[in-house]
Parts: structure tokens; sequence; C-alpha cells
């Protein structure tokens, strides 16, 4: 049996002259589900646009909003900011019905950086990378595990993967920067 | 150096010797060279054994088709495997390697016995005897048989290596780095396209490195090749060499095995030794060569017989000669220039023997012109040699009728049947062939995939040849992507371009019966074999080949499949195609299956999921259970318990006072919106439009054919969400039915779900004291049995922390579920332990969580019910509402068996005797004394010893059950019968007076 | 492994993110109480199980998390066009493999 | 037909095998047949051998769209049990395997039933009960299956890995020692061998196109690539292909045909006694009297009748076998081929009459059809012969789909065929 991973402390988790794979501190995150009806009330509600094109991003201060499917958002937001949203939300449910949901602790984020990082997310990532544009992001799948999988640029990455799917991930990451470093 | 290596020659280090062992025995070779070059440079052939009559056997090719040459080789513990391919294994410093199928020694063994039997073991023989006495099947003939398979021995020890996976995105893959393939590539990267060009060998060059002697746009061929792939790396292009592709899959996915370590001599121990490329290509280009052919004649199997394009390459690329004195049996033009390069490097060819009239006048003067004696029209009737052939029995033919023999001595015999392309991973694809009766081979004809096929995959012959067509194909890959490539033209001097005739088995004076003559080296099958399969009525190429197991070898038909053809075509009376080829099979090579695993072992295997108090379980001695994918605390043991030890005193101690539970793993699915009391009513068996916020109810869910599903607590915690809890294995399984009829029968329903399973660590607290260890930390909510009732659900903040708290109970006693973020569960629960000290709270797992619900007579879905069982077969009719109109299963409850008499219903079971605990899956009966087969009328599904009630406990699906209770029924077990009475479900506080605390 | 192009997401992409779900154009009934047995056995298990286009659905459940249709040829494993739920079966005379 | 016997081999080794018979004669259809049988695997040809040989019918032919024993017969794992659930499972699956202990002398075709054991790993509690409870069943059902701790079973089959740290620990292990292999083609050939010598038509290369009815709806023949063939009883046992045939009489089934997917090392010497299963992580290997490791993976998750079948569902069920048989990480794979697999809902076979007179149907078999070969093929000529299902296989009927009288081995067990 593996000892436990320990996913509450943010840190360097492997690092190769391919590439660094690090575990990021927690952030707000937020599942909203609207329909085409409504999106436009809560993109001035929440005072940013709710991307149309799945995958494309919108970002407003710390605020960040992903579009993942037709009628699903995932908002990304600091402490301070998350109250606020709520509210926001709550105040035209009435006449823009909706879902909110609170998933910050559902998943933990990863930041893939270096030299290959593209190359190390072949290792898992059955997509054509090449195809995903910086700034945006996709749902995909990670050696069989569901990962939000987002490109910051040319060989930087961040996935937020389900927590106890995370270390699966993690060692998956960890072997690949040690291998292509041989390379 | 040994006088079998010729100085100056191939592309082996002279320079460097590098020393390794067969069978025990020190042999010296040359960097670069192969297991195989090496022995041959030391004067050695006899490599192998043969699989059925352990007839010595020699190399006869010099790549991975290698049917014969099969050894073992060991770099260390771990690290062994058997079936290696001598001709395709690069040596280094300490490799050992072993002979194989063999006893007690290469040289002599006693399985060569069957040899002399051959006539008794024909083809299909194991069909049509050892069938008597009957029972001597499994304790004699087939122990016998199986001994006398098998090639190598398998290893012993677990894999000391690890291997590798990757997805590969390429424009264009390029499978072949001969001429054709180099063309190719060099074309599509022009034009601007990324290309990725793989090739088996340890380097790019495939024929180029046979050929030297070729000179392309006069440059040496060498020169032009190194001069090639620098241009390739200069353009980008990914060239990977010892990569197999292995297989071609749908829409243009190709798998390759990329050897890494099994040429090093000490490998990085952290480098992979295989790693498995999965490639989507835009367009993939074949170019694969074309392989020789045997002839087929009695006695081309020994030691030193070999096929002439091996021989070159042998002499070429490994500065080997295979033999001083060669013979050449051709039917192709190709054969003679092995004659002339060996002859060149100072052999004394012997002969060149070829079954054709009238060869080629150039070819003829050439071989004058080297004294090498030419007998054309004439055909091989036999050889000569035990491990080593020694000489040749030659006969004219002339119309047709067989001339006087005469013997040619030598020390090896190289043939040439022609040559067939190389279409196993165009036939992967389904791609059809379509039969050329020109060149009598199998050529593409209909694509299945967006590919292209250069060089000798089309039956083209020459390097030029191949040269220009690989560059016309990749000009036409380029142009399928939307890009424009330029066509070149090469011009090739000494290009060896050449045609032949195909055969069948050569023509012989010997009776038929007794001509050996090897169509399938490794697997014994012999020409007369495939044409006894045809005469039993075998007329499908796949029945012959099954019957014989032609082409069944682990060169998988490379050697054998097209002579094995020709042969039962000749014999049906039927010409090739309407008998058929046999369908090529991936992998491309036999691909280890280490490689295929890749990362997936050990811990990797699959994903554990572990929740957030997992850690805490772990510190404090718990033993786990896989419960789906996750991992679930079953007990915690303290020191000396056993299993039944710890759950009592578990269980006690909840009953008593206060549990602790991680019951984090229960799916957690919110469902929110203007409809969702509406789409709860629709999904669940329950009616939820009168829960009123704030209160919980157990909610049943039946799949469509009327069968429960799964079920949960649920919460309703506004008009507009409902925080829905489902078993820890249904979690994903029930999201995924949810959204099936939401976004497909009912998309008009404004409603969304959003799984919260890992939002939430949920800890349980379950005993008289849970309310009194609790109420301290709660904020923000009066817990008190008047403010927060059994069944109720809020929202508040438990220890500091934001937390819905739900009471609830699925142990009968007053109980409480915690749910905070994730990330704080650890602490919760260790703050709760802490305090739960004074209430000697006691933390449990999954068993006594069983023990404790089945006492109260709570179903387990999957263990109570099986996928075969009602709400009213469980004894939860009182969860379906009676009054809706629809919900998902309602209708497929009236269907006749479902409503009918007798069927298998939930009870309680007591054992009389009060002490005998009944196993699960026990089966229950009326009447023990009936003989077999009973009549069954029921099983246990759970059983457990209970502190509780002082006595075993069991819940059991009974025919009729609901109206047997207090009958008596019979559970016959190996060691007796035992008798229970049929009880309710509820064995301990029926009335629930615990929960009113 | 299959190439499956997404009509929500808009993008054609490897199966590993899908997951098959049947056969399509099977209708629940929406007044279940009064289909008969016949009925309600073809809706829960008869299947065309076509040799050939097969009208069938997939779930992007690595991706959008969306239902939607496809038509594929079940002797060539080639998809002839994909389309939300929803939208009605395409003509079989109108499509192409990898119509798409 | 030659008596095939170790002494015809002597005598037929000393003329040089020259004086062999054809195993079957190559037949052209005849205008009109008392029974067509539509696809001549082991089923078909089995149950065209026990129309002639029980019930004096032999005005047969078993008509086939390529070569006889091409289809699963020719393609699966070969593997044979009866340690079912259900009691109407457990009998027909036992009626095969009595069938198959005599079949080798009963045919006069040795077709290698070798009772080597079949052992089912338990890999969790849910295993655990699931396999007890079959163990009890089948004791009582007269089914030999037992029950192994994991150290019993390592002893069974040594290569297994038992340490209790695996990703799928093995917590035991149920055992049938009566089940085990056979060679697959050999039952084939061995049916059609006995058919042909008692009259039996064997057509090949003939696919059936449809199923023609009368005026009154009942089976009036078949039409075929060669024409139409006149039959008042027609039985379809086409496997992966019975919706297509079926459908052309009108009759819709509750069928599925999904692409399975096995595939063969390369041949070493005895290292692996006996068939072992796991469901878990679904994988099922046995070693061939040849020497080659046969392993039996998953179905791929589309419906689909290409035989080709994905790269995944194989990378998947090799890391099983190497999780489970850590020595054979070195092995390699010789080749890998696809069968297709017709499903039912509730995993059973559907086998017997139909709505339409004169027409019968045995399919739905999923992966559970070799080892059930002769039980289904003995019945099945019994209910042409009689226009009735034979006790055994009256449950196996259609209309259990509309009733709900399911016979539910994977729902009630979770466990493959």
């Amino acid at each position: 049996m593996t000892v436990h991973v320990d996913l509450l402390t943010a840190r360097e988790l492997a690092s190769s002259r391919a590439a660094t794979v690090s575990l990021l501190a927690p952030v707000v995150r937020f599942s909203l589900r609207v329909g085409a009806d409504e999106r436009d009330a809560l993109s001035s509600a929440l005072g940013v646009p709710l991307p149309t094109r799945i995958g494309q991003c919108s970002r407003q201060g710390e605020t960040e909003i992903l579009s993942l499917g037709p009628d699903e958002w995932l908002v990304l937001a600091s402490e301070s900011e998350a109250a606020g949203i709520i509210e926001a939300c709550a105040a035209i449910y009435a006449d823009a019905p909706h879902s909110l949901t609170d998933i910050s602790d559902r998943e933990v984020t990863l930041l893939i950086e270096g030299p290959k990082a593209g190359e190390l997310m072949t290792l898992g990532c059955p997509r054509d990378l090449d195809r995903l544009p910086d700034g945006e992001a996709r749902r995909t799948v990670f050696d069989g595990v569901s990962v939000v999988l987002w490109r910051d640029g040319a060989e930087r990455f961040h996935i937020d993967v389900w927590r106890s799917f995370a270390p699966h991930v993690m060692s998956l990451l960890t072997t690949g920067c040690g291998e292509l470093a041989l390379e | 150096m040994s006088r079998f290596r010729v100085a100056g020659r191939g592309r082996v280090r002279h320079d460097r010797p590098i020393q390794f062992t067969f069978d025990g025995q020190q042999i010296e070779g040359c960097a670069g060279d192969t297991v195989a070059s090496a022995l041959l440079a030391n004067g050695r052939h006899l490599m192998g054994r043969s699989f059925k009559y352990h007839r010595p056997r020699g190399p006869v090719t010099a790549g991975t088709e290698e049917p014969n040459a099969l050894i073992g080789t060991r770099r260390g513990k771990g690290r062994f495997e058997p079936n290696t391919r001598a001709t395709a294994q690069d040596i280094w410093n300490g490799l050992e390697t072993t002979s194989q199928n063999k006893y007690p020694s290469l040289a002599f063994d006693v399985g060569a016995l069957n040899d002399g039997l051959y006539m008794l073991f024909s083809a299909g023989f194991y069909y049509k005897t050892f069938m008597w006495p009957r029972s001597f099947w499994d304790r004699v003939y087939e122990p016998f048989i199986r001994a006398a398979a098998g090639l190598g021995v398998s290893p012993s020890e677990p894999d000391s290596d690890h291997y590798a996976s990757r997805y590969l995105h390429t424009d264009v893959l390029v499978v072949g780095g001969g001429p054709a393939g180099l063309a190719t590539a060099r074309r599509a990267a022009e034009a601007g396209l990324d290309v990725t060009l793989v090739d088996e060998n340890s380097e790019m060059g495939g024929t180029l490195l046979s050929e030297p002697q070729a000179e392309i746009d006069g440059k040496a061929a060498w020169d032009w090749l190194a001069e090639e792939v620098a241009a390739l790396v200069a353009l980008g292009v990914r060239i990977m060499t010892r990569t197999t592709a292995i297989g071609y899959y749908h829409q243009n996915m190709v798998g390759l095995c990329q050897k890494l370590t099994d040429h090093l001599e000490a490998p990085d121990p952290a480098m992979p030794r295989e790693r498995l490329w999965r490639v989507r290509a835009g367009q993939v280009a074949l170019a694969q060569g074309a392989l020789e052919k045997p002839l087929v004649f009695h006695g081309n199997d020994r030691p030193g017989v070999m096929l002439a394009g091996s021989a070159q390459t042998y002499l070429n690329r490994y500065g080997v000669k295979v033999g001083e004195r060669p013979v050449i049996v051709t039917s192709h033009d190709s054969a003679w220039y092995a004659a002339f390069d060996l002859a060149d490097a100072g052999a004394t060819v012997q002969a060149i023997v070829d079954t054709r009239a009238n060869p080629r006048a150039d070819l003829v003067a050439e071989a004058e012109a080297r004294n090498i004696a030419v007998l054309d029209g004439h055909t091989a009737t036999g050889t000569k040699g035990r491990l080593r052939v020694k000489s040749v029995r030659v006969n004219p033919v002339k119309g047709g009728s067989i001339g006087p023999g005469r013997t040619l001595s030598c020390d090896c015999l190289l043939m040439s049947g022609g040559w067939t392309p190389s279409l196993h991973l165009f036939s992967h694809t389904k791609g059809t062939l379509k039969w050329d009766e020109e060149t009598q081979t199998f050529l593409p004809d209909r694509k299945a995939e967006a590919c292209q096929i250069a060089g000798a995959g089309r039956g083209l012959w020459g390097i030029e040849a191949a040269l220009n067509d690989g560059a016309a194909m990749g000009a036409a890959a380029a142009e399928a992507l939307g890009k424009a490539a330029k066509t070149v033209s090469f011009r090739v001097q000494n290009d060896r371009t050449g045609s032949g005739i195909t055969h069948t088995e050569l023509p012989t004076d010997r009776h038929p019966s007794q001509t050996k003559a090897f169509v399938d080296f490794q697997n014994d099958v012999m020409a007369k074999d495939l044409r006894l399969a045809v005469r039993e009525g075998m007329r499908s190429i796949e029945h012959v080949k099954r019957y014989t197991t032609n082409g069944m070898a682990t060169d998988q038909g490379k050697m054998s499949n097209m002579n094995g053809l020709n042969i039962a075509a000749d014999a049906l009376g039927k010409p090739q195609p309407q008998v058929g080829l046999t369908t090529f099979r991936p992998p491309y090579t036999p691909t280890t299956f280490g490689a295929f695993a890749g990362y997936h072992k050990g811990d990797h295997f699959d994903v554990t999921r572990r929740t957030p108090i997992d850690s805490w379980a772990e510190e404090n001695g718990a033993v786990f259970e896989p419960v789906s994918l996750w991992r679930r605390a079953r007990y915690f043991p303290q020191s000396g318990e056993d299993m039944d030890t710890a759950v009592s005193r578990e269980c006690r101690a909840t009953r008593k006072s206060l549990g602790m539970f991680d019951a984090s793993t229960l799916g957690k699915i919110e469902v929110v919106g203007p409809d969702a009391v509406e789409f709860m009513n629709r999904m669940y068996t329950n009616p939820w439009t009168k829960l009123a916020p704030g209160r919980t109810r157990y909610g049943l869910l039946l799949g469509d054919d009327g069968f429960i599903r799964d079920d949960g607590v649920i919460g309703r915690l506004s008009d507009d969400r409902f925080h829905v809890t489902t078993t820890t294995g249904g979690a994903a399984r029930v999201l995924n039915m949810m959204e099936d009829y939401l976004q497909t029968e009912w998309p008009e329903l404004k409603v969304w779900l959003t799984s919260t399973t890992e939002q939430w660590a949920t800890i349980a607290l379950n005993g008289p004291n849970a309310r009194n260890l609790l109420e301290p930390f709660v904020e923000g909510l009066d817990i008190s049995d008047e403010a927060f009732p059994h069944m109720s659900i809020a929202e508040c903040t438990v220890a500091g922390y934001p937390a819905r708290l739900f009471r609830v109970s699925f142990t009968g006693e007053l109980g409480f579920e915690v749910n905070v973020p994730a990330r704080h569960g650890r602490a919760l629960w260790e703050t709760l332990f802490e305090a739960g000290q004074r209430y000697d709270i006691c933390p449990y797992g999954t068993e006594t969580m069983h023990v404790l619900r089945a006492e109260k007579g709570f179903i387990i879905i999957g263990q109570d019910t099986d996928g075969t069982v009602t709400p009213f077969d469980a004894g939860q009719g009182w969860a379906v509402g009676k009054k809706k109109r629809d919900f998902v299963g309602m209708r497929a409850l009236q269907r006749p068996d479902l409503v009918a008499e007798n069927r298998k219903q939930l009870v309680g079971l007591l054992t009389e005797d009060g002490r005998t605990k009944l196993e699960e899956g026990a089966q229950i009966v009326l009447d023990p004394n009936q003989p077999t087969p009973m009549r069954m009328v029921g099983h246990v599904t759970s059983s457990y010893r209970s502190d509780a009630m002082g006595r075993p406990i069991a819940l059991a699906l009974v025919e009729g059950g609901h109206n047997r209770v207090g009958e008596t029924v019979h559970v016959p077990m190996p060691d007796g019968v035992v008798r229970a009475e049929i009880t309710g479900t509820a064995f301990y506080d029926s009335d629930n007076e615990r929960l009113k605390l | 492994m299959l190439l499956i192009h997404c009509p929500y997401c808009d993008e054609t992409l490897p199966e590993a993110e899908f997951a098959y779900a049947g056969e399509a154009h099977i209708l629940r009934p929406d007044n279940p109480a009064d289909v008969s047995e016949e009925e309600w056995r073809d809706f829960l298990f008869i299947r065309t199980n076509a040799k050939g286009p097969h009208y069938e659905r997939w779930r992007h459940i690595h991706g959008c998390g969306r239902f939607f249709n496809a038509v594929r040829n079940t002797v060539t494993d080639r998809f002839l066009t994909t389309y939300k739920a929803g939208e009605p079966r395409p003509e079989l005379d109108t499509l192409t493999e990898d119509g798409q | 037909m030659t008596h095939f016997s170790a002494l015809s081999l002597l005598k037929n080794a000393f003329s040089g095998n020259r004086k062999w018979d054809e195993q079957w004669p190559e037949s052209e259809p005849k205008a009109e047949y008392d029974v067509v049988i539509v696809g001549a695997g082991g089923h078909g040809l089995g149950a065209a051998y026990y129309l002639a040989k029980e019930h004096g019918i032999t005005n047969v032919a078993v008509i086939e769209k390529g070569w006889l024993g091409g289809g699963n017969t020719g393609r699966n794992t070969t593997i044979i049990r009866s340690n079912y659930l259900y009691d109407e499972s457990a009998r027909l699956y036992d009626h095969a395997l009595d069938l198959w202990e005599g079949l080798s002398q009963e045919l006069n075709y040795n077709v290698m039933f070798s009772q080597r054991g079949v052992m089912m790993l338990a890999h969790n509690v849910h295993d655990v009960q699931s396999f007890q409870r079959h163990v009890h069943a089948n004791r009582l059902n007269g089914v030999d299956n037992r029950w192994l701790t994991k150290e019993e079973a390592k002893a069974y089959c040594p290569p297994l890995d038992i340490s209790p740290t695996a990703r799928y620990p093995v917590m035991g292990a149920a055992l049938q020692k009566r089940a085990g292999t056979a060679r697959h083609d050999a039952v084939a050939w061995g049916y059609a061998r006995g058919a042909a010598a008692r009259g039996v038509d064997i057509i090949q290369n003939c696919p059936v196109t449809a199923i023609r009815r009368d005026a009154n709806g009942a089976v009036e023949g078949v039409e075929t690539a060669r024409g139409f063939i006149r039959a008042k009883k027609v039985a379809v046992s086409a496997a992966g292909h019975t919706s297509v045939v079926m459908d052309s009489a009108g009759v819709r089934l509750p069928l599925e045909s999904y692409p399975l997917q096995a595939l063969v090392s390369e041949p070493v010497k005895p290292i692996f006694p006996c068939v072992v299963m796991s469901n878990t992580v679904h994988a099922y290997i046995s070693q061939s009297d040849k020497g080659e490791l046969v392993i039996g993976s998953g179905t791929d998750q589309y419906t689909s009748y290409s035989q080709r079948g994905g790269l995944p569902l194989i990378e998947h069920t090799v890391a099983a076998i190497c999780e489970i048989f850590p020595i054979f990480n070195r092995m390699r794979m010789l080749r890998k081929w696809a069968g297709i697999v017709d499903v039912t809902p509730d995993r059973s076979a559907i086998l017997g009459k139909t709505p339409v007179k004169g027409l019968y149907v045995n399919c739905g078999w999923g992966t559970g059809g070799f080892k059930a070969t002769p039980g289904a093929a003995h019945v099945l000529a019994w209910t042409v012969a009689k226009d009735e299902p034979h006790p055994i296989n009256a449950p196996f009927t259609l209309e259990r789909f509309g009733t709900g009288r399911l016979i539910d081995e994977a729902a009630a067990a979770a466990v493959a065929h």
C-alpha cells in the first residue's frame, strides 16, 4: 500500500530538467449551471461575461469563468470574492433560475511547467494539445481520470483533478518528470 | 578475428570486440553485431531446435521474421526472456544467451526422436488418436504433448524493468526507413508537415544497409544515407529506430513499440525498457518493403540453409561470410547478387542453381567472370548434414521430367523463392488485397484508412523505383493534407533490379511421402502436410492453416504464408485468390506484455481513491477493504484482535456510548433548480413534493426494468435544492443515469445536477452520546431532539468549519452525519476524536457499519439486493409513492413476473440453535431430505454475529418469504443441515425507541 | 480507438473522452402506465443491432458531459455523422463516412 | 468415413498418409431440405449432428456464409465450465459439460477436452459473497464447484500473486475442477465430419440473405447467394449476425453485438496448469497445449461487426494479467483478434421457438457460447425435431423479456461468462 499523499500543502512535487510539477493552493470554485435564456442575466450579475464557446475563458479581476459545456461554467474566484458571487446569484435566482454549487474542495490543482511540459502531458492525455490555444481549457481525460486541463502558455499547463484521483495523476506526472529528463 | 569475418566490411565496429555467452560458451563479436551475426562470424549456424520434430536449425533470415534462431536472453535477476530472435538481438558485454527446446543439449536432443516418426505426426494427427482410454487424455497424453511443445521456458521472476507509454499526434507517420520511407519522409517534411519516421532496425536505411554498391544521384549509398538522415533531422522529422509499428487501428491510430534498453550494456536504471506509442496520424505511409520467400524442397531446413538476401545482409551489413563454399538455389535474380558479393569477398561459390531454364544473360556473364558454375533449369532435391548442411543434391528438369541428380558439396546453401510485399499493417485496417498475376503476389487494393503504400509494398523492385515511389507517396500524403509538394526523381547506379518465378514445392524425384520439404520451419509444417489437409477436406486457407498450424509460428507466417497458399491452391486446383489469404493480426512482431501494460502496474495499475480521513485510519492501524475504486477502513483492530473481536468491540462501544465512522465515500449529488422537486419525483420511487426544507427522506432508485438500483438519504435544503446521497459504488452510475433522463427524456425541466461527492468529507457519529459530543461544537443551530428531530438537515458551523449537518441513523442509534469541506475532514475528525475520549468514542469501519445496520434490517444495495429485486421484494414497498403518475421503474413493476406470487422476498433468519452463524450465500431449502438437484427457495444475503442480540442474525431472500414468517427452513451445508426460523428483518429496537433521544 | 465529433464542443476527439450509450431514438413512453407489456418490452430490450449504419447515442462524459446522437457504420466503425440530442434523425442517403 | 485410431494413424503412416478420406464433402445445395440450419459454427453443426443421430432427420443443410467454424467457434478462448448461479443456467451448462466429457469418443475426433479446472478469483468482499453464493447453489444443484482460500488458490496455480498489498488482492477463489478447455476448431470439424457422415449437407461460402415466409406466415425457406432453398423448418444459429437474419423474418430480438478481443502469447514450456478468470479486472487466462498463453479480454464499449477492436482494451487486459501474474511481464503477445458476441439484456441465451411457425433461434450466448456447444446443439436439435423445447432450454425463451422472468446471471453475480 502506498503511504498517503498530502493534498493540503501547496508544494513542488517533482522537478527535472524536463519539467516541474507542483500542487497549488486551493482556490474558490463554483460550478455554475444555467440555460441559454438566463445566461446574460448571470453575466451581468457576476460582472464577467459567460463565454459562449466551450473551452473559452473570460476574466475580470480575480474572477475567471470557463465554459465547460453548453449550460455549464466553472467560476474561479478569490476567497474575498466568494460571498459576493453567492449573493449576486441568489439575488437574481427568481428571475434567472440557475444552479450555483460550491466545489472548491472537490478538486485540487496541479501546475506543470518546463521545457517538456507539453510532452509530459502526452503520458496521459490522448488529445492533440497543439490544438489547445493558450489561455483556453478543456475538460478531458488524463490516464483514465477526468480532469480540467488549462493551457497557460506554450510549456505551462495546470489541471484540476478530483481530490481522490489526484494521487494517481501526481504519481504518473512524477514518474514522467524523471523519465523525460533522460531523453 | 574469425575467418568468417571480412576485414573492413560492413557497418559493425571491427575495432570494438564484444564478449557474450551462448549456452555458457564465450563468444566474441563486434559492436553492431546481432547474436546471430556474431555466432555466424564464429562459423556457427546451429542455434535452435524446431517445435515438433526438434530438428537442428540455424538462422534462415537476418531480421525479426526469423523462425528458427530463437534464444533465451538474460540480464541478471528478473531480466530473462524466452524466444528472442538471435537475428535481432544486439550483443553487449556480458549478455547471456541460451538455446531452447532441446534436451540434454542443442547438439544432441532426444526430442529429435519425433523426427524419425514424422509419418505418425502428420498434419492433425492429434485429432485422430489419444482418445482411449478416456481418462488418459488428462493424465497421460496431454501432459506428454504439452511437455514436448512450447519453445523457451517462461520467466519465473517478476520483471525488474519498467515500461512507458505516450500519445503522439503527427501529420505523417512513415513506417519503414528504407529508400521508399526515407524519400516519403523527405517530401512530406519539405511540404512543411510534422513527420514521424520509424524503423524496427537499429539504424535507418533498410535495403541500403545491405547494398552499399548502389550509387544514388552519384553518391555512394551509405554517404547518401548519412546525408539524407541528417537532412531529415534538420527538417525536424521525428526519427525513431528500434521502433516497430505493431498494429494499425481505427482512424489512423498506429501502435508503436520502441525498444530503449535491450541493446545497451549498462542502461540507466531509470530508463524504461520499452515504450508504447499511440500515434494518431493524418496520413500513414507504409514503406515496409518485402520479405524473401524460401524455396520448398527436401532438407531445406538444415543449419546453413539460408535466404540469399539474408546472407547478403550478413556480408554487407555485418561483415560476415555465412560460409566459404556456398551453393545458391534460386528462382529469382536477386540471389545471383548474393553469390557475386560472396565471391568478391573471397568465398568460393560452388554453383548458382537456377530453377529457370534461361536466366538473364548479363547475370550469367557476371557469374562466368567469377568462375561460378551456373546450373540453369535445375531443381534441388535434397540436402545432407546433421548439424550443418554438407551438400545439396540437384537435378536438371527438362520438359517436366527430372534428370539424374548430382551432389554439390557446400558449407551453406543460399536460397531465394522470390519476394513478398510486406502488407501486414495494411491488412490490419481491413484494406483489401488483389492478386497480381505477373508478380504472383497480393498487392494493396482498396484502402480503408488514410494511408499510402510505397515501394516494394506495391510490388516495385529496386532502389531507384523505391526512392521515386516514396517521393511520389510523400507528395501524395502532403497533398491529401492540403500541402503542395514538389516531386523529384532519383537516379541510381548499380541498382539491382530483377525478377523471378514462383514455385510450389520444387520438382523432385523423391517419393512425395518421404519428402521433408518445409514450409513453416518453426512449426515443422511440410508441403505434404498441406496437401494432406486439402485431401481431408480443408478447402479454405483458414482451415488448412488451423489444421496444419502453417503460419501460426512466432514469425506469424512471414516465411510460410505465401508458400503455404501456393501449395494449397495447387492442391485444390484453384487460383490463389479463391483460396484466400489468412488475415494478418496485430502485433506485426511479438510484443512484450510489459509494453502494453506500460505504467499500469502495482499501485498505478488502477486508481485507488482515498478519503480525506484515510490517512488517519492508516496511521491508526485500520484494515482496509476495496469498495469500487475506493479503499475503506474495514475495522480498527487493537493489539491481538481478529476481525470478529474488533467488530464486536466496535459494535458494543457504539451502541453503548459513541462510535465514529468515515462516510465520505458516499456519493453526493446537488440537485438544484425550480424543477428540482419534479425531477426527484420522476427519478425516485418516493414522493418528494411534501418534504419540507430542512427535512430528509430515504430515497429508493429503480431502473426502468423495476429493479432496485440504488438508495440513499436525501435532504431538502430549500424549495429548489436537494442534497442527494447515493451508495459508494453507485455514485457515478446514478449521476450518469440522472443526466441521461434529464438530458434526453426531460430536457424541459429546469434543474441541474452537480457531483459533490468529493466536496464534502462526511463523519457519522452514532450512539447515545452523539449529541452530547457534537452539541458544543455546533454554532448557529439548535440540535436538540425538538428543534432538530430525526431525519433533519441544516447548514451550520461545526468546530468553526462550514457544515451540512444531517440527523440520520444507519445504526439505529441516535446519529448525526457532519459534512464539512474535504480539506477540513481530517482536522474535524481529530477534534471530535479528541473530545470524544470522555465518551470512549470508538472509530469503526465498514464491517461494524454492516452489522449495526443488519441488526436494524437496513439493506445494502448489491448485497441484500442483486439487480433482480423490486422494492416490494425488499420490503421497501412503503418507499414507493402510490399516487404518482410516473417514476423510473413504475411501469415495469406491473410486469407479470414482477407481481407474481412467490417472488423472493427479504426476510430475517435466525438459526434454531442460536449459535450457528449462517454463511453468506448459503442456499435455503424447505425439504432437506430431497435428492440433488435440490429445490432451492432462496439464499442468505447478510449474516453476522450480533453482539446486541447475543446471537447470530441473518437476512435472506426467500420465495414468498413475507408470508412465511415463523416458518422453519433448512440450510444444507457440507457438514450438515442448519435449521433456521424466518423472522422480520428488524432484529434490534424494532420500535426505534433509541432514536428518540 | 475511435475519433468522435462532439456536436456540442464542435471538436473531433479521442474515444477515451466518450461513453457509448446504446441505440438512439428509443423514446420512453411519456404515459408508461398506459402502454402494453409488448411496448414496454420493446422500449426496454428490443434493439435494431444494425449491421451497417446504426443510430446510436454517446456521452461526452470526460468533456462537455452531453449525450448526443450519431450514425456509425458498425461494419467499418466509421461515423457518418453526429448530432445534438433532440435533433431529427438524419436520412441515410444524405450521409457519407466521416461526413462530419 | 475412416475410423480414427492409433491403428488407422499407423496404417496410413505406412501408406504415406495418402489414404485419408475427406472429413466432409463439398456439398451443392439441394432445392429442398427438411431442416435448414443457418450458421456452421459448433452450435449449428452440432445441432445437425444430433438431428441426424438422435432424431433420424438427415435431410438437413447447414448453411454458412464463410467457412465452417470461422466465427466465434474459432475465435474464443475455449473456456468450458458450468458453475452458473441459476438453476436454469446450471442445468444447461452442466448438460453441456456432461456431453463434453464424452465428446471425443462420441465424434471419434479428439477435441482435446482438458479438465484442468477453472478458477475464478475473488478480489473483494462482494466477490467473495457472490462466489460463495455460487458455490452453495452449485453444490445443491449437483454442480462441481468449491471455495478455495487464497493459499489453496496459489497452490493450485503457482504463478498467482496473492500478496495482500496487490491493487486487487486475491481473497479466495471458486474452483470447478471438472471444468477446463477444449480445442475449438476440432469441435466444429468433429461435428461437421459426424454430421456429413450421416448425410447432412454442409454448404460453405453461401450467405443467407433472407428467411422467406408463406402466406400464413410460416417459414418457407431461405434466400441464399446460391438461390432459394426450401425448408419447413429453419434454425438460426448465427451468433453475432442473428439479428440481421432474424430481422428478415420480421422477428426483432433483444440482442446487441459487441467486439470481444482475445490474444495469445508466444509458446513456452508448461507453466500454467489451469484456467483462471478474474471478472473484477476482466482477464481470463489459460495455456494451450501448444504452449501459448491464451488470454481473453472484455468487450469494447460500442456495438460492432468489424471484428477489429481497439488498443486500449488490450492494454488493460494485458496489464491485468501481469498484475495477477507478474512473472509474465516479459512474455510477448503473438497475435490478437476479435470476435463478435451477441449479448442479451440478462446475459443468458435465447434458445427455442419463435413467434414464426417453423423458425427456431439459438443466440444471445454472449461470451458463453463455446462452453455450451454440445448442450445447446443437443437441445436445439430436440426443439427443432419435436417442435417443442427440451425441458433444459424451456426457460430460455424470447417471451421472458416481456414477462420479466429474466435469468440474470450478470445482475445476480456480476460474473462474466
